[in-house]
């Protein structure tokens, strides 16, 4: 157990929190999606400092999953989600 | 040891601002465009300070080489994915917001 | 002792987020906010399970849960707005067909 | 069809080179991912086997001559601009007003279609200041972040960069 890992874990979590309301607030549905991408980032990094912080080593690769399905679902929503009606800015 | 210990604690507290930098400008930056360089650069930035902190502490070659695996696909990840989201922004005609 | 306090924080955190989340996608009225809400949920949820150390279960959570959960649920979302809009339903190859004459034609109007 | 005839005239030593690489390349993930374990390569192979014949299914045309003096100098290089991407992305952020002045470049590169110019086009993104937003054939659309900084000059230092990395002659008065 080593506490700065720890709580530099936290710190990027409360970040996280923070970009939740670029998810609630939009306003395109583009801005919703980037931050779901940016929690996906900060999951990878949490993830690495949980896995040193907590003494698993299991935890690299769940980080690898994130890093690739992150991006997945960004593919998807460019892909086949977003249509007009979604990327224009609703008011 | 203890010193390259001190200097992966300073890495990774170093990436810190960058990760908040990118929540920051995600909230602040006027439209797509500028946002998507707000989260790419700066979380990419940070990602790799702290991969490069936990690698100076890590204890095998293995452990280090995975990390180093796991930056280069976000790094592509998130490259890929911005250039994806700017350029059907482009193709919808949604304009860039100017000064 | 240090760093069981600070994990608690960090416990404390990530259910208080869940929570909120949880919340916010049951409350939204726009369907495509609620499958962003719950791709993060997902993620959240997979640090939930490894702070309840399961991480066989937090790699199946961020594998299916937020992996591929959410690009089904996306596409399912636009498959359902064009039903909606009275059209029939097409297959894949015709669906980007149809994309394609649908971008020429905006941008024609424009 | 076309990609399966081109696969076809290119001569079997070169086919055989490029098996070799991707077989080594992957092998080489294979080996990051499960670590030291002798018997994890049981399920490896067939693995290794499979994403060798993906890899030339989905990407059959691969003139990889990297040369190796061009990634010694793009390593440092890269991580040195991408770093000053996100001091840049931070003081701008920061800033009490915000210190952003967006606008669009369009930039006509030389390099050869393929595996070069999309990883020109993806690197474009994590410069300072700059963001790739459209690629038509062979002119990238640039988003870049504050109109004062030298964004052309930046683009074609890159541009050489890569130029190097994949052996390709830059032919002047094509890149403007």
């Amino acid at each position: 157990m080593s506490y700065l890992h720890i709580s530099c874990a936290l710190i990027i979590l409360c970040s996280i929190a923070a970009g939740m309301i670029r998810i609630l607030s939009g306003p395109t549905a583009a801005d919703r999606m980037m931050a779901a991408q940016l929690f996906g980032t900060c999951g990878v990094a949490i993830l690495l400092l949980l896995a040193k912080g907590m003494d698993t080593i299991v935890l690299l690769d769940i980080a690898l999953v994130f890093a690739l399905l992150a991006a997945l679902a960004t593919i998807t929503f460019v892909r086949r989600a977003w249509h007009e009606q979604s990327g224009v800015p609703r008011r | 040891m203890i010193t390259l210990d001190n200097l992966g604690i300073l890495c990774i507290v170093m990436g810190l601002p960058f990760f908040l930098t990118g929540t920051v400008g995600l909230l602040r930056f006027p439209d797509i465009y500028t946002r998507l360089h707000a989260l790419t650069k700066a979380d990419n930035v940070g990602l790799g300070l702290i991969i490069l902190g936990l690698s100076l502490q890590a204890d095998n070659l293995f452990t280090v080489a995975k990390l180093i695996l796991i930056w280069i696909l976000v790094l592509i990840a998130s490259s890929a994915s911005c250039h994806l989201v700017a350029r059907s922004a482009m193709q919808k005609n949604i304009h860039p917001w100017v000064k | 002792m240090m760093s069981y306090s600070i994990l608690t924080v960090f416990d404390i955190v990530l259910i208080s987020t869940l929570l909120w989340l949880a919340w916010k996608m049951l409350r939204s009225e726009d369907i495509f906010k609620a499958v962003v809400l719950f791709i993060s949920f997902g993620l959240l949820m997979a640090l939930a399970w490894v702070r309840m150390r399961a991480p066989d279960v937090a790699l199946a959570e961020a594998a299916l849960g937020a992996g591929l959960t959410g690009p089904l649920f996306l596409s399912a979302l636009r498959r359902m707005e064009r039903l909606h809009k009275d059209e029939r339903r097409v297959d894949i190859d015709e669906e980007r067909k149809s994309d394609r004459t649908l971008d020429t034609k905006q941008k024609e109007a424009l | 069809m076309q990609d399966n005839n081109r696969l076809s005239i290119h001569s079997h030593s070169h086919l055989g080179r490029c098996i070799f690489l991707r077989f080594l390349l992957f092998s080489a993930v294979w080996l990051v991912l499960t670590g030291s374990e002798a018997e994890s390569w049981i399920i490896g192979f067939p693995a290794i086997g499979c994403a060798v014949f993906l890899s030339l299914k989905l990407s059959p045309s691969s003139h990889v001559s990297l040369s190796f003096v061009g990634i010694c100098s793009f390593i440092p290089f890269f991580l040195r601009q991408s770093s000053l991407s996100g001091i840049d992305v931070m003081r701008r952020a920061l800033s009490r007003r915000l210190a952003v002045n967006p606008g669009l470049v369009s930039y006509t590169t030389f390099l050869p279609e393929g595996a070069p110019r999309i990883f020109f086009v993806n690197t474009i993104s994590l410069l300072p200041g700059t963001l790739s937003a459209d690629l038509q054939s062979n002119t990238v659309t640039v988003h870049t972040i504050d109109k004062n900084i030298p964004i052309w000059a930046n683009i074609q230092n890159l541009e050489l960069r890569i130029a190097i990395l994949w052996r390709v002659t830059p032919q002047k008065g094509k890149a403007l």
